[in-house]
């Protein structure tokens, strides 16, 4: 018995445990839930090594099942993610109803994510790929709320999008009879060119569907915001990374084979951003503190997209770095939502304001998220978003630099709408009663805003399985001239210090602190935000000056003309006329037997009339 | 050990200096504009006054802890840039952390204060400290367009992203980039003016609708900070300039006399300008400059 | 070192020569004496050559100027104002209203002795004192400073019931920040 | 030999005869003895399956009349699988319907008769060798069904068992006329012979048969557009009928078609035909059925549409599209029955079957909602329930055969289908219960019907090649043209010496 068949063993035993035991009683069932996450991370990291592989057949087809560094890398997104998430579940779920059917669909999609970093043949990568989206898509519904547009949006396009995939998975198959994705990559310079570029851009399909890349994003918006938050950090944070995950095998393993592959990656290039400026912009626009992490995940996961699609070293490693910083810091994002959601009920920026007293760990902890996620040092995420500017001067896009910029200067417009909007502001009496969110929900989202601190003055401790995984897809090895555990460089050499630069940041951040809180101390009063320089006027207790309605209005005004018509519209307008279609189609069957009688004449005289066309 | 104490050393060396050139800027630039509208003003001093009045207030209050920190997040940001950014030529003086951060990371430093002061804005409750916020974040991305497509111009030009390159280079060739690479030097300047935020660009501060903006709450000791990381940041980004664009410098005078120069654009433009709506401004900064950028970034690439 | 007598003293005048020549203004406007402030300030007279200048909120200003008469509903509002002043600050009573009622003596509805509500420092005569008068107040306010004895605001501190007193008798519906400073 | 495959006509009839008399002596006999038949013929049918995969095909000669003249029955892999899992779709139906009509006994005596009837004609259509005995089994079938479809004697159930047996008989009559011209030209009646004397006929009589052949079966097997009757009398007719139409008549009637097309003539060009037929009633019938607002229209579409796949399939001819063929028919064949059974529970009292009357079941039939749930996911071909093999053979036998514009239809078209089955899931499970419609609960002889159905889809999803070895060699007995000849006449040529 393989040691990878006894890991889906013990999640998919473990989700149907959870179940099951939902019906017995509330607390077994989470301690099965628990125990689940815990034991295949434990399982994994112990007893999966890299490289081991098992083969066996099914239903007469050659599966293979097997780990190698690259998948390990992305397992470590899925599971530390994951196992964080449930941790945060717990406490956030409590008291929700269908609880088993949560945590069911929650670990089965863990299953299936290990599944597909795990599977070395295109069935069981196709097989584990469905399970994975119908499992997230029984999680988008939970809610319950508007169910058919969201759940069929998010249903349709992975599925248009997984049917992508088969058609190529099955074009390779007929081509190259065997199911091994090895064997596929072996022999894809073999290919006839029309298959070359198809296949390619085939899977493409499904793993932007999957990655929400223009446009191809509508789905993400509503599936995002409408999840449970415990599973939209999840879902956002790893979830979206197999997309990634699928490209980069592309990009890599096919594309570059291409007799001109420039254009192509130019074009997904600047799809990633043209993805990352509108759904940055769309993000500013956003009232809904779910949907504006929803589409800022658009947003990164655009960058990433561009990373992978520019493909040189030092992009692909700002991306591979990038998948986990977004990981991180989204997961953190959604859960203070989360947090934030459970106390006060309301996710609503106009509606909630000044909790930063009240829920002080939670503003921490997003305020550290939101700062890597601006990409502004000393955090995490700058030392991605350096690598990949790097990475597109190096690598002569210029222009695209302009772009990828343009949208990470926008994203501080919502970086700080998300602080402002929930923790600062006037203290309203209606919140007084808001107490910080149980620990269970804080200490996952800190651990994971504390990893962005980390990475951000050593990110070495990710470049390395980074560049081993990288190494793993055929790239030379690039510690040491590209990047070592707290220094940066460039293909030109050009080089930033992390250690000193924030040592030098902190060490002035605190020499003035301390010459601020010291000065004067004694004269220094706290007055509550109801006593500001209103033009003399004293604001009563109810009313409240917190100014966050059309909060970014000028700058909408000024980027207007780009955010008329969102994508969305055109396919609703394309799926009226098809509607229209079906439409008629329906009136076909009319009901009426004599029409029908005549329907098996007019038959029986075309089959007469062609018979010598179609028989012969 | 050595090395940090002169690291401190020398940031604190450059620090006084950029400060009281700073502050003496802003000084000259309140006589010159009273000259303009022809009246004396006060003496070049003047603000050496003021900041050491606001540094003795004898109470000052806040609104909260982010509040509190809200002016050292402005002065690291200063300070950082101040010491990023070569002051004089071939090291001739405190190599602070030239050699440690590059174009980018700058770029990314100089907004790290204005987002942290942000937050100290929002901590007051004062809605016009949040309009002025809003306003302020929405003029970073106006102008920061043109300014980044100039620095990359220069970047793929010369195949470096580090400022002492590009200083070294100037020195060698012994031409001035903005002659070399004109557009790239006019969209720097243009960007300039939303940076330095004078007239028609002041659409932050904005006494006469938003009562100082983001400072509105900010009284003594933290509008003393305030003011001088202004005055050290104002220094340290004239600097940049002259080091990028103009050649560096080798002593005190030619960086006053460069760096004065540079100065008197943004306020001698800001004189005589009304006032714009955000949006306007945010368009200004997203028509010609970026064009200019545009065409500067062609040149780098194909000339 | 810094607590001996003497050295305290010479830092007061380092301190009151700076804080003399850098006054900032915030023009309680509401009277007809507003409108002497925009020559004052402007080519003509041009203030600024003292150190004087505007203030955007009283967070930021050392001076208050009442410029003529209140009407008991603006007095609210410019006590606040005062109280959110920080320390040291000071109060220019500006045209004759602002002594005694001036023109409006025997109004229902506006207050006649400013001083009975807030510490004023200096005040500038006149219906309405022209912008030499104002010039002539704030370099009477610079010397007082300098002296160390425009202290209104310890004085405030001090009889701050007495004040209160005054200011509730005016001021019906009373609802304010504690003030304790 | 435990028996022959007479039994498998012989003693449903029997029993048919025998359940009104039993029922005079003992009442609930009449519920019992069909069930006790059906096991009887599930346990033979697996027994001779197996002895089929050991030695060939058994051919069992009626009344020592040996072929080409008597009448033969034919359980080769092929038609056994086909008698096994109708005999079992047969045995899970009555288990289902056993509390059918418990009150009104003579209700339930018609019922019972008529379903073994049908079961009967339809297991006879897929044994026999001889075309005229199989028009017989049609017509028994067809009758059965006539009257099942007519059963609750409503209006409209009347209207559409009267559609069926408008378009019925012009089938039986197209099926007569092409048995006649056939015996015209050829004077025999057994399949084998024909096959074996085809070539010998006037081409244009062949062809001419063939299109009545393809006419009166095409009615049976539900091709575009002589499907006409099919929606309503799925709609009409009981739960379990119309299970029973989904999961055994129609693939009786597929099995004909195919047997007349494989074996019967060998005329080039009807594999294209069949593909184009099958890609028609493919899209027509999903495209009709995601309009439709009652839950049993859109499932009798649905099922239409299968039955259009299940064509193309076979149309691809290769061995690799028949087992595709032969998967699919088995997994509509375990998956609609289902769908109809639980879905009936789901609108049991709500007037008119409206869709958005099943909302909020889920909360209150929790099992009966998780089985429709389950199927619609396996039926749209979502891994790894057992739709997602059969769609992948399919996918990959056209791709085999470089048919890559009927891969597009098809994907488009299961992406239709996702979609309407998904939006029933949804309304079950998260939308607020209607006030005036009270669920209710599935009796347990019911449960354990739907139950053995899913525990099906589960098993062929995680573990497809439990079935796929039959599969195999019934996919291999279907293209063996000569075999099944020589297997047939040998057997004659034995009796006569």
């Amino acid at each position: 018995m393989n040691m990878i068949f006894i890991l889906f063993a013990v999640l998919l035993g473990g989700a149907l445990l959870t179940f099951f035991s939902n019906k017995v009683s509330g607390l077994l069932r989470d301690i099965f839930f628990l125990l689940t996450v815990l034991a295949a991370g434990v399982f994994f990291y112990l007893f999966i090594k890299k490289g081991d592989t098992v083969s066996f057949s099914l239903a007469g087809l050659n599966l293979q099942w097997g780990l190698n560094a690259f998948g390990w890398y992305f397992s470590l997104i899925v599971l530390g993610l994951s196992t964080l998430a449930a941790f945060y579940a717990l406490a956030y779920m409590r008291g929700k109803e269908r609880l088993g059917y949560f945590y069911f669909n929650f670990l089965v999609s863990i299953l299936s994510m290990l599944g597909i970093l795990m599977s070395r043949d295109l069935v069981s990568f196709f097989v584990f790929w469905e399970i994975m989206t119908w499992s997230s898509y029984f999680i988008v519904i939970y809610n319950g709320k508007n169910v058919q547009r969201n759940g069929i949006n998010y249903i349709i396009f992975s599925t248009i999008g997984a049917y992508a995939m088969l058609t190529a998975i099955v074009l390779v198959y007929t081509n190259t009879d065997s199911l091994i994705i090895s064997d596929m990559i072996t022999s894809y310079p073999q290919f006839t060119p029309v298959l070359q570029i198809f296949v390619p851009i085939l899977f493409l399909m499904a793993f932007s569907v999957k990655a929400a890349m223009m446009p191809l994003h509508v789905w993400a918006p509503d599936a995002y915001s409408n999840s449970p938050m415990a599973y939209s950090s999840v879902f956002s944070g790893a979830l979206s990374k197999m997309g990634i995950y699928g490209m980069i095998i592309v990009f890599v393993t096919m594309i570059s084979y291409l007799p001109d592959s420039t254009w192509f990656k130019e074009i997904f290039a600047w799809l990633g951003a043209i993805t990352a400026i509108m759904g940055t912009l769309w993000a500013v626009s956003q009232d809904d503190a779910r949907k504006l992490l929803a589409y800022s995940s658009i947003a990164q996961l655009g960058y990433i997209i561009t990373g992978v699609a520019i493909g040189t070293e030092l992009a692909m490693l700002s991306a591979l770095f990038l998948a986990v910083l977004h990981g991180l810091f989204k997961g953190a994002l959604f859960m203070a939502v989360g947090a934030i959601e459970r106390q006060t009920g309301t996710v609503n920026f106009t509606e909630v304001t000044g909790l930063i007293r009240k829920m002080p760990w939670t503003f921490i902890a997003s305020l550290l998220a939101i700062i890597a996620l601006a990409g502004i040092p000393p955090l995490g995420g700058f030392v991605g978003k350096w690598m990949l500017y790097e990475s597109l001067i190096n690598s002569n896009h210029y222009i695209l630099v302009i772009a990828i910029f343009f949208a990470s200067t926008a994203a501080f417009l919502y970086c700080y709408k998300f602080l402002f909007g929930f923790f600062l502001g006037q203290e309203e009496k209606e919140w007084e009663h808001v107490k910080e969110a149980p620990a269970l929900m804080v200490v996952p989202m800190m651990i994971l805003a504390i990893g962005t601190v980390v990475l951000g003055t050593f990110p070495g401790i990710i470049l390395k399985p980074a560049d081993i995984a990288m190494q793993s897809l055929g790239y030379a090895p690039t510690e040491g001239h590209l990047w070592s555990m707290s220094v940066l460089f460039n293909e030109w050499g050009d080089q930033v210090l992390l250690k000193p630069l924030v040592y030098a940041i902190a060490g002035i951040f605190l020499f003035f602190l301390i010459l601020l809180t010291v000065k004067g101390w004694k004269t220094m009063r706290y007055v509550t935000t109801k006593d500001i320089s209103s033009s003399g006027e004293v604001p009563l207790e109810d009313e409240n000056l917190t100014f966050s309605i059309n909060f970014f209005q000028p700058f909408m005004r000024a980027a207007g003309p780009v955010m008329k018509k969102r994508m969305i519209t055109y396919y609703r307008e394309f799926g009226k006329a098809i509607d229209i279609l079906f439409d008629f189609t329906r009136r076909i069957y009319n009901g009426n037997g004599q029409t029908y009688a005549i329907y098996v004449m007019i038959f029986l005289v075309i089959l007469l009339l062609l018979k010598n066309n179609l028989f012969g | 050990m050595g090395e940090i104490l002169q690291y401190t050393w020398g940031a604190i060396v450059s620090f006084v200096l950029a400060f009281f050139v700073g502050i003496t800027y802003m000084g000259l630039s309140r006589i010159v504009t009273a000259r303009v509208q022809n009246r004396i003003g006060p003496p070049w001093y003047q603000n050496f006054f003021d900041v050491f009045k606001l540094f003795s207030k004898d109470t000052s209050i806040h609104h909260g802890i982010m509040h509190h920190m809200g002016p050292a997040f402005m002065m690291v940001t200063a300070v950082m840039s101040l010491l990023i950014i070569p002051i004089f030529n071939g090291g001739s003086f405190f190599t602070n952390l030239n050699f440690h951060g590059d174009l980018i990371f700058l770029i990314y430093i100089m907004v790290f204060g204005p987002l942290g002061m942000a937050l100290g804005a929002g901590q007051t409750g004062n809605p016009n400290s949040a309009i002025g916020v809003t306003r302020g974040l929405s003029q970073i991305v106006g102008f920061e367009i043109p300014w980044v497509m100039a620095l990359v111009a220069l970047m793929i030009q010369y195949k470096t992203t580090s400022i002492v390159d590009l200083m070294n280079i100037q020195a060698e060739t012994g031409k001035w980039l903005m002659f070399t690479s004109p557009f790239a030097f006019i969209a720097a300047v243009l960007a300039m003016l939303g940076m330095f935020r004078y007239a028609p660009f002041d659409i932050v501060g904005a006494p006469q609708e938003l009562a100082s903006g983001p400072m509105s709450e900010n009284g003594g000791k933290y509008l003393f900070v305030m003011m001088s990381s202004g005055a050290v940041f104002a220094f340290a980004k004239l600097t940049l300039y002259v080091d990028i664009f103009m050649g560096g410098a080798n002593n005190l005078i030619i960086l006053v006399v460069k760096t004065f120069i540079l100065y008197m654009i943004p306020v001698l433009y800001g004189i005589v300008s009304p006032r714009y709506r955000t949006e306007q401004s945010v368009r200004f900064f997203w028509g010609w400059p970026t064009l200019f950028g545009l065409l500067a970034i062609l040149q780098a690439a194909f000339l | 070192m810094i607590n001996d007598k003497n050295s305290q003293k010479i830092v007061d005048i380092i301190r009151n020569y700076a804080r003399k020549h850098s006054l900032w203004i915030l023009a309680y406007g509401t009277g007809c004496g507003a409108i002497e402030l925009p020559p004052t300030m402007t080519s003509r007279y041009d203030a600024e050559r003292l150190g004087v200048r505007g203030a955007a909120t009283p967070r930021q200003a050392d001076l208050l100027l009442i410029t003529g008469y209140l009407t008991t509903k603006s007095l609210k509002r410019v006590i606040r104002v005062y109280e959110q002043m920080q320390d040291p600050k000071y109060v220019i009573g500006f045209g004759s209203c602002t002594i005694n009622g001036g023109m409006y003596w025997d109004s229902y509805n506006t207050i006649k002795a400013l001083d009975r509500y807030l510490p004023v420092d200096v005040y500038i005569n006149g219906c309405m004192p022209r912008p030499e008068a104002v010039l002539s107040g704030f370099a009477k306010l610079q010397e007082l400073i300098q002296d160390g004895k425009a202290n209104g605001a310890k004085e405030y501190k001090e009889n701050l019931k007495w004040y209160r007193d005054n200011q509730k008798k005016v001021i019906t519906n009373w609802k304010m920040p504690e003030y304790n400073w | 030999m435990v028996g022959s495959p007479v039994l498998f006509i012989a003693v449903p009839l029997l029993a048919a005869f025998l359940i009104p008399l039993l029922g005079f002596v003992w009442k609930e006999s009449v519920r019992i003895l069909p069930g006790l038949v059906l096991l009887y013929l599930l346990i033979l049918s697996v027994t001779l399956m197996g002895q089929v995969m050991q030695s060939g095909t058994i051919v069992e000669v009626i009344a020592g009349w040996s072929p080409p003249w008597g009448i033969n029955l034919v359980f080769s892999p092929l038609t056994g699988f086909l008698t096994t899992l109708m005999i079992l779709m047969g045995f899970i139906i009555w288990i289902y319907s056993y509390r059918f009509k418990n009150v009104d006994f003579h209700e339930a005596v018609k019922y019972f008769i008529l379903l073994l009837l049908m079961i009967t004609g339809s297991v006879g259509i897929v044994l026999t060798g001889d075309i005229f005995n199989q028009f017989v089994f049609i017509e028994i079938t067809s009758i059965s069904a006539y009257a099942l479809t007519a059963f609750y004697k409503g209006r409209d159930s009347a209207e559409a068992s009267f559609k069926y047996l408008m378009i019925g008989s012009l089938s039986s009559m197209f099926l007569l006329l092409a048995i006649v011209l056939i015996y015209s030209q050829l004077g025999t009646l057994n399949m084998a012979d024909i096959a074996l004397k085809a070539h010998l006929m006037k081409p244009e009589f062949k062809i001419l048969a063939l299109i009545f052949f393809l006419t009166g079966l095409g009615i049976e097997a539900e091709i575009f557009p002589l499907n006409g009757w099919a929606p309503d009398v799925y709609s009409q007719a009981p739960a379990p009928v119309a299970a029973a139409f989904s999961g055994i008549v129609v693939k009786a009637g597929v099995y004909a078609i195919i047997r007349v097309i494989f074996t019967l003539f060998d005329v080039s060009g009807t594999h294209q035909f069949l593909i184009i037929a099958g890609i028609i009633t493919l899209i027509i019938a999903e495209m009709a059925a995601i309009k439709q607002e009652r839950l049993k229209r859109m499932l009798a579409y649905s099922s239409i549409g299968q039955m259009g796949l299940v064509l193309v399939a076979f149309g691809i001819g290769t061995e690799e599209g028949i087992f595709a063929a032969l998967f699919l028919m088995l997994n509509h064949a375990i998956i609609k029955p289902l769908l109809f059974l639980s879905g009936s529970y789901l609108v049991y009292h709500s007037k008119d079957k409206f869709i958005n009357e099943t909302d909020g079941m889920a909360k209150h039939i929790p099992l009966t909602s998780f089985l429709f749930a389950l199927g619609a996911v396996a039926i749209v071909g979502m891994p790894p329930f057992a739709g997602f093999w059969s769609k992948w053979f399919v996918l990959s036998a056209a791709a085999h055969a470089n048919m890559i514009l009927v891969i597009a239809l098809v994907l488009f078209v299961s992406i239709v289908e996702l979609v309407y089955y998904f939006r029933v899931v949804n309304r079950i499970y998260f939308f607020p219960k209607r006030k005036e419609i009270e669920p209710k609960k599935p009796t347990i002889n019911a449960l354990i019907a739907m139950g053995m159905l899913g525990i099906f889809i589960l098993v062929i999803g995680f573990y497809p090649d439990s079935v796929t070895g039959y599969l195999h060699s019934a996919s291999h007995s279907l293209l063996e043209k000569g075999k099944y000849i020589q297997d047939v006449l040998s057997i004659g040529q034995s009796l006569t010496h």
